[in-house]
């Protein structure tokens, strides 16, 4: 049950922040404050009451936790919430960024507050939805769900060209949403045709017997939503936009957990769901991602908006998702979830420290930084710290990630690997870039602004010290997700056997239907 | 019978081809009333006495007299008609007649192959009518009343707007 | 035969008929004629039902005459409405000169 | 006492910990005290170690200390833990002693800066990384070091980051070298899937059962690192980012870009020798690459003005020696220049710092003169630098180093006539060049005033350092003057034996000879040449052909400008124009279609009923005409 107060938490806290918004503008602050601090303890001690038990890897059955209520009998649809370590990860994930982005926003939002915290706990409550969700139904309801309340953050706390921007992200989202909706409708009148049992179960549709064709279309339905998601160049064109505009706590959240939802949605679903079509699709998804951290890269080299230029990294980073997704091996899968993890916290810290200066200069414009290590050392030194982060120096939790990643593409594909491995330069050029451009060099504006408050310090401490501690102690965060891994890559050879056998299963099935 | 039949349907055509083509209003109109009469006729040829009555009593009687009140209630002069004129020039009718060329064309094709077979003509009487409208066509009767109601007011409305107390009288 | 011929013939007739109000409708830019061609095709239209009813020997062709005919009615009260506040708005009769939901 | 061994890296790191956290809040003296005392207490610590290492050097040849599981995924097991042996106790010494030297001297280079406790956290954080670096036990560890030092690097050039020039020469720094290193990593992962692991020994071990001579696997491999030890060690080709690094503070040139870092090439190599030797192509590759570095670099070197950009190019050069070793397998030869030339290299670069300094910031040779008088303790000292740079003939520690390699590169298996050829012209340049420096810099009339002399802190180091560039060629002479192996004796426990062909050393003192000549002919022309008859050397430059070497030599070959026009310009123009994201055309394209689209259709409602009615028309005259005929 407490995986259902994860959710209920703080879609509960999201409506008490509203009202008490109605009161005072500073109490929704602090019920979304207490709300995301009782959030993190709830998953922290789950993680804690399970960490033994998921090192070991002596688990009954794939989860740790599970919750299964009915909703629509009728249809098959349930509401069925799961959590395995994978999982586990992202929720503790989503609770941290979750308070941070709520620290962040402190003095950011000043009109409508209440309205704005109702927004972003919905968010998260669609997000932690989605990663505990194993009732395809149910899934995309959450998924959904956290697409309306980020429109209206966009749209009604952004900066300039926020319209523009909030539409752009609807309608990509939206487009990729329905094509997986088609997909899931698909996959479900596939599985009942073939079993007689009509569902939307996660573990029911594993290993539904279907021709290559039908699998390959309905894969490429579920890659476009999380490819827009995550986003794959060049599905990617809403993130910039989305994220320039949004309020600081939407970037964080929508760079931190948005688009690792799509990250989570290829290994939860495209690649088990569909083990043989994802097979094939594998090498045209690689070139993708190789593609997506070059172009990324260079691409946010180019631009002149600080936050565009963050935005476009993301890019680049969930390009290595995506190349460690589709090679699917234990290596470069761990190092997925280790670049999930460690994007997060680098690049949402990024977005902190930008909307920070932000709120000091009011521009965001690079041409106009400069110097501002002088008066702001403390800010100068976080952001210095998080751009070695996300180029990759070992030492920091992001370079595990992409090390394993890109060993375990080498394992595959040694020229995917070689190539990707290059887009390590262009990271160092693009993070170097922003150092020298806001905080070294003159300072032509003569800035002289206040440094990190103690409420931003505390927050940037606090990722540094997690970056620090994933980059030399990641064991932890391996023996986690590990037993949900293997689980998953079994699954898919599980599956390879049974559509083995069910395909000629199948096909005496279907002939029996056609002579009655 | 059938020289009685050509006979009036030649006047029908030959008063309609006036109709469309007059610039008077007025003439066009008792040209449409001729027209309607000599089709009225070949409604009693084919044996319907009950709509060659209706044709005549509603059509040319009330519509058409509706059509005269309106035309004399606009007032047009004579210089109305020689604007008309004007407005008739033959590169503005000559895509339309290509058009109803085309369609009378296909019309005769189709009637030309295959169309009707023999049938017996006999006098289908007013009672008979009566009777499949008030049975088997009471829908479709109370559908028409809606339509005519909905006819009332619309034109009611319409006419009410521009002067009060000028009703455009209709109903057949 | 001549009955057949006549059923034949009354459909031609019809036929013409109808091509001419067509011609009429698309034709002439005064929207007294338009609407009087109007009356030419619904006139043509009832022409076909009620040779059809003869030749199978039903009412049902006349009562569809009578159909179309309340529907000519309610037509032309409603047409003619229209054009008088037309005429009173635009002060002139073309069809044409009525563009303003050019879109 | 070993069991201490993790304090040596710990101290510098915890330094750098205390500064960056409280650097604000700590006063010079405290910040001086934690940033000298770490690595001083360091230093002590790797001395104790290497006194218990050498002592017991008869039971073990090497020592490892595993601290922790860094992490273990699906068979790959890279641990934190430090190997200590002959090689990486040299390296060890050299990088806290010569580093302990460093800092002290800054202590007092540095008081007026503002960013004193940055600098000193920075400093902290290399020399912490550098130990990393050396003491790795395996590559993984080896590449955290040697990204760190890469990073520090950046950072202390760009220390005074007001200049966007220093921050410019910073980034190019960092990139160049991360070229080579992402070469590296993919030999890493060449590595770890062909031979199953990253721990050093043991994949040596491997790699000799495993791969023939000459395989392809072993030549990919030693390829890839090498490529990462040209960017580290700024040799052909990756070498343009050395001379721009001296934007960096003095200290910093002669700590990182002079004793340290930059050598971290010649060490990965020593220490994965056996790669080397299982790829013969690569290794002769080796030796070629040093060889063209070292006359290049030594012939820029030549005709620069800063006094900086000389030692840099220099610096280019004598690394250049230490590869040709490396390439003909005199593997402890290569590790001795390595030492020598981070004692001597290291006080060129504080005795150009106190120059400089002295000088109110003047880093242009032309501008100075006649310093001999005005500064004579850094003259002196100086000089002593510039003698074993040049190698001065039988006293100074630079020139038992280089005779050792000029010897291999004739005497060994692998060398020949060219090699030593190259070598020999190499080191005629080099005192060319350094005594051009000397001259320019010390002779002359003076062409400007002393604005403030060294204190004790800066003196001593120098000192400390001009000393040990005698002594410390003393350590290993050669078979026919002395023959003491007490250098080669303690490398050999960890790298092989140096071999040369059988005969070579009768010829051993007639080379000698020869390379002691070259070496004082260079002296002696630049003694002509910048000091009897400067304008010799003026019509010299000053006929076409002069000024034409001259500019290209000063360039840099032009290295430089084929990377900024073939590489840089590309890059940057392509991101620039590309700032708005081609690939939205895709969806502004949509976007155009079906607003086109739109304004298309609407033109169809003209408003005009006749219009509508023609459509209606058309249409049922194309529906009939469809049911009729088809």
């Amino acid at each position: 049950m407490i995986l259902l107060w994860l959710i209920i938490l703080p879609l509960a806290g999201g409506v008490v922040s509203w009202c008490a918004g109605r009161l005072r503008t500073a109490w929704p602050r602090w019920v979304s404050l207490i709300t995301s601090l009782l959030m993190s303890w709830v998953s922290i001690n789950i993680w804690m009451q399970h960490y033994s038990s998921l090192r070991e890897m002596d688990l009954n059955g794939p989860w740790i936790l599970e919750v299964r209520l009915d909703w629509i009998p009728q249809i098959g649809a349930g509401f069925h919430l799961a959590a395995d370590g994978l999982s586990l990860i992202l929720v503790l994930l989503t609770a941290f960024l979750g308070l941070a982005a709520v620290i962040s926003s402190w003095t950011e939002i000043r009109e409508k507050t209440g309205f704005f915290h109702l927004n972003l706990q919905w968010i998260l409550a669609g997000i932690i939805g989605v990663f505990l969700s194993m009732d395809l139904f149910l899934f995309y309801f959450f998924w959904e769900l956290m697409l309306v309340p980020m429109y209206f953050l966009i749209a009604l706390w952004g900066h300039e060209n926020r319209e523009y921007a909030s539409f752009k992200f609807f309608i990509f989202t939206q487009a990729g949403g329905l094509l997986m909706l088609i997909a899931i409708l698909g996959l479900y009148f596939v599985h009942g045709r073939a079993t007689g049992s009509y569902s939307f179960d996660y573990m029911e549709l594993l290993g539904t017997p279907m021709t290559a064709g039908t699998g390959f279309w309905l894969m490429l339905g579920f890659f476009a939503a999380f490819a827009v998601k995550l986003p794959v160049v060049p599905f990617h064109n809403w993130l910039p936009d989305a994220h320039t505009e949004a309020p600081t706590a939407g970037s964080v959240i929508l760079a931190g957990l948005l688009l690792k939802t799509g990250a989570y949605g290829l290994i939860r679903f495209v690649v088990p769901l569909f083990p043989h079509a994802a097979m094939e699709f594998a090498p045209a998804a690689m070139i993708m991602g190789i593609v997506g951290i070059l172009y990324g890269a260079v691409t946010a080299f180019g631009q002149t908006d600080l936050k565009r230029l963050v935005a476009y990294t993301s890019v680049s980073h969930m390009g290595f998702v995506l190349l460690g997704v589709f090679v699917w091996n234990e290596i470069a899968l761990q190092g997925v979830v280790m670049q999930i993890v460690c994007h997060g916290l680098a690049t949402g810290a990024l977005f902190i420290i930008v909307g920070a200066l932000q709120e000091r200069i009011h521009t965001r414009d690079m041409s106009l930084m400069g110097g501002l290590w002088g008066s702001a050392p403390r800010m100068a030194g976080a952001a210095l710290f998080f751009a070695l982060a996300s180029l990759g120096l070992p030492g920091l939790g992001n370079f595990v990630g992409e090390f394993l990643v890109l060993l375990g593409a080498y394992k595959t594909n040694i020229a995917a690997a070689s190539v990707a491995a290059t887009g390590t330069i262009a990271a160092t050029i693009y993070s170097l870039w922003i150092v020298q451009r806001a905080f070294h060099g003159p300072n032509a504006q003569n800035w002289s602004i206040p440094d990190l408050s103690f409420r931003e310090t505390v927050v940037l401490a606090a990722m540094i010290a997690s970056l620090v501690w994933l980059g030399l102690f990641p064991q932890p965060v391996f023996d986690t997700s590990r037993q949900a891994l293997k689980n998953m890559t079994v699954m898919g050879v599980q599956t390879t056997e049974s559509v083995r056998l069910d395909a000629g299963e199948g096909r005496t099935n279907s002939d029996g239907g056609d002579t009655q | 019978m059938s020289a009685v039949f050509y006979l009036s349907a030649f006047v029908a055509v030959a008063a309609t081809v006036m109709v469309i083509t007059r610039v008077n209003a007025v003439h066009a109109l008792l040209y449409f009333i001729v027209s309607l009469l000599s089709i009225a006729l070949i409604f009693f040829l084919l044996g319907a006495p009950f709509v060659a009555a209706l044709e005549v009593i509603i059509y040319a009687g009330a519509i058409m007299v509706l059509f005269v009140f309106v035309i004399m209630l606009l007032n047009i002069g004579s210089e109305a008609a020689e604007k008309e004129k004007q407005l008739l020039s033959p590169q503005l009718w000559a895509g339309p007649a290509l058009l109803s060329a085309v369609l009378l064309g296909e019309f005769i094709y189709v009637l030309g192959h295959g169309g009707a077979r023999a049938g017996g003509i006999g006098i289908v009487g007013p009672r008979v009518v009566g009777i499949s409208l008030l049975t088997k066509y009471v829908i479709g009767l109370e559908l028409a009343s809606m339509l005519l109601l909905a006819g009332l007011v619309g034109a009611y409305h319409l006419g009410r707007r521009q002067e009060a107390g000028r009703e455009s009288g209709e109903r057949s | 035969m001549t009955q057949d011929i006549y059923l034949n013939h009354g459909l031609i007739l019809a036929s013409v008929l109808f091509a001419l109000g067509l011609f009429g409708v698309l034709a002439r830019r005064n929207i007294i004629f338009v609407l009087l061609s109007i009356e030419v095709m619904l006139n043509a239209a009832g022409l076909v039902f009620v040779v059809a009813g003869a030749k199978w020997g039903q009412a049902d062709g006349q009562v569809m005459f009578i159909f179309i005919l309340a529907m000519a009615a309610a037509e032309v009260s409603v047409g003619l409405a229209l054009m008088l506040r037309m005429y009173h708005i635009l002060k002139t009769l073309d069809a044409d000169a009525a563009g303003r939901m050019k879109g | 006492m070993l069991e201490l061994l993790w304090l040596i890296p710990a101290l510098p790191f915890a330094g750098f910990l205390v500064l960056a956290i409280a650097g604000r809040i700590l006063s010079r003296g405290g910040i001086a005290a934690v940033g000298v005392g770490s690595v001083g207490l360091s230093c002590i610590a790797a001395f104790a170690a290497a006194a218990e290492f050498i002592g017991q050097a008869e039971s073990g040849h090497f020592y490892v200390q595993r601290l922790w599981a860094w992490l273990s995924v699906g068979g790959f097991t890279p641990e934190i833990s430090l190997y200590l042996d002959a090689l990486s106790l040299v390296m060890m010494l050299v990088v806290t002693f010569v580093g302990f030297l460093i800092h002290l001297y800054s202590s007092e280079f540095m008081l007026e800066d503002e960013g004193y406790g940055r600098f000193f956290a920075y400093m902290n954080l290399f020399v912490g990384s550098m130990l990393a670096l050396v003491l790795a036990d395996n590559l993984l560890l080896l590449y955290l070091g040697w990204e760190g030092v890469g990073l520090c690097s950046y950072l202390l050039i760009g220390f005074w980051y007001k200049d966007p020039a220093n921050g410019r020469a910073a980034i190019k720094a960092f990139v160049v070298t991360r070229v080579g290193d992402t070469a590296m990593i993919i030999g890493l992962f060449l590595l770890f899937m062909n031979l199953g692991t990253l721990q050093m020994q043991e994949l040596m071990r491997l790699a000799a059962e495993r791969w023939a001579v000459g395989s392809g696997l072993a030549v990919a491999a030693a390829a890839l690192l090498l490529v990462g030890a040209l960017g580290k060690s700024a040799q052909l080709p990756l070498q343009t980012w050395l001379p721009d690094a001296m934007a960096g503070p003095s200290p910093v040139s002669a700590l990182i870009h002079a004793a340290t870092m930059v050598t971290a090439g010649v060490y990965l190599i020593a220490r994965t020798h056996l790669l080397f030797t299982l790829a013969p192509a690569v290794q002769a590759a080796v030796a070629i690459i040093g060889a063209l570095t070292l006359l290049l670099a030594g012939c820029s070197a030549l005709t620069q003005k800063d006094i900086k950009r000389v030692l840099a190019y220099s610096t280019i050069s004598q690394i250049g020696y230490m590869f040709l070793a490396l390439g003909v397998g005199a593997w402890s030869a290569a590790i001795f220049h390595l030492m020598t030339h981070a004692f001597f290299k290291a006080l060129l670069f504080l005795g150009a710092g106190i120059v400089i300094v002295s000088l109110d910031d003047e880093h242009d040779m032309f501008k100075m003169g006649g310093l001999r008088s005005q500064l004579p303790a850094v003259f002196w000292t100086f000089l002593i630098g510039a003698c074993s740079l040049s190698a001065l003939p039988f006293i100074t520690a630079g020139f038992y180093s280089k005779d050792i390699i000029l010897f291999y590169s004739l005497a060994s298996p692998l060398g020949n006539r060219l090699l030593w050829t190259a070598g020999v012209l190499g080191a005629f340049i080099t005192s060319l060049y350094t005594f051009r420096m000397v001259f320019m810099t010390f002779f002359g009339e003076a062409k400007s005033h002393v604005h403030r002399g060294p204190g004790m802190r800066m003196t001593v180091p120098v000192v400390i350092l001009a000393a040990l560039s005698i002594v410390a060629g003393f350590v290993e002479l050669p078979h026919s003057l002395g023959n003491i192996r007490m250098f080669s004796t303690l490398i050999n426990k960890a790298l092989p034996a140096m071999a040369f062909r059988a005969g070579a050393s009768e010829a051993e003192t007639t080379l000698m000879a020869f390379a002691a000549i070259v070496s004082l002919l260079g002296i002696f022309l630049a003694y002509i040449l910048f000091y009897e008859k400067p304008r010799y050397a003026d019509s010299l430059a000053n006929i076409l052909p002069g000024r034409l070497i001259k500019r290209f030599w000063s360039s840099g070959w032009g290295f430089d400008w084929l990377y900024e026009t073939f590489l840089v310009r590309p890059f940057v123009w392509f991101a620039r124009t590309n700032r708005d994201d081609f690939t939205d055309l895709i969806y502004l394209g949509m976007i155009w279609t079906s607003r086109g689209l739109n304004n298309m259709l609407s033109l169809s409602q003209s408003g005009k009923v006749r219009m509508y009615a023609t459509g209606i028309a058309l249409g049922a005259v194309l529906v009939i005409a469809i049911a009729v005929f088809l």
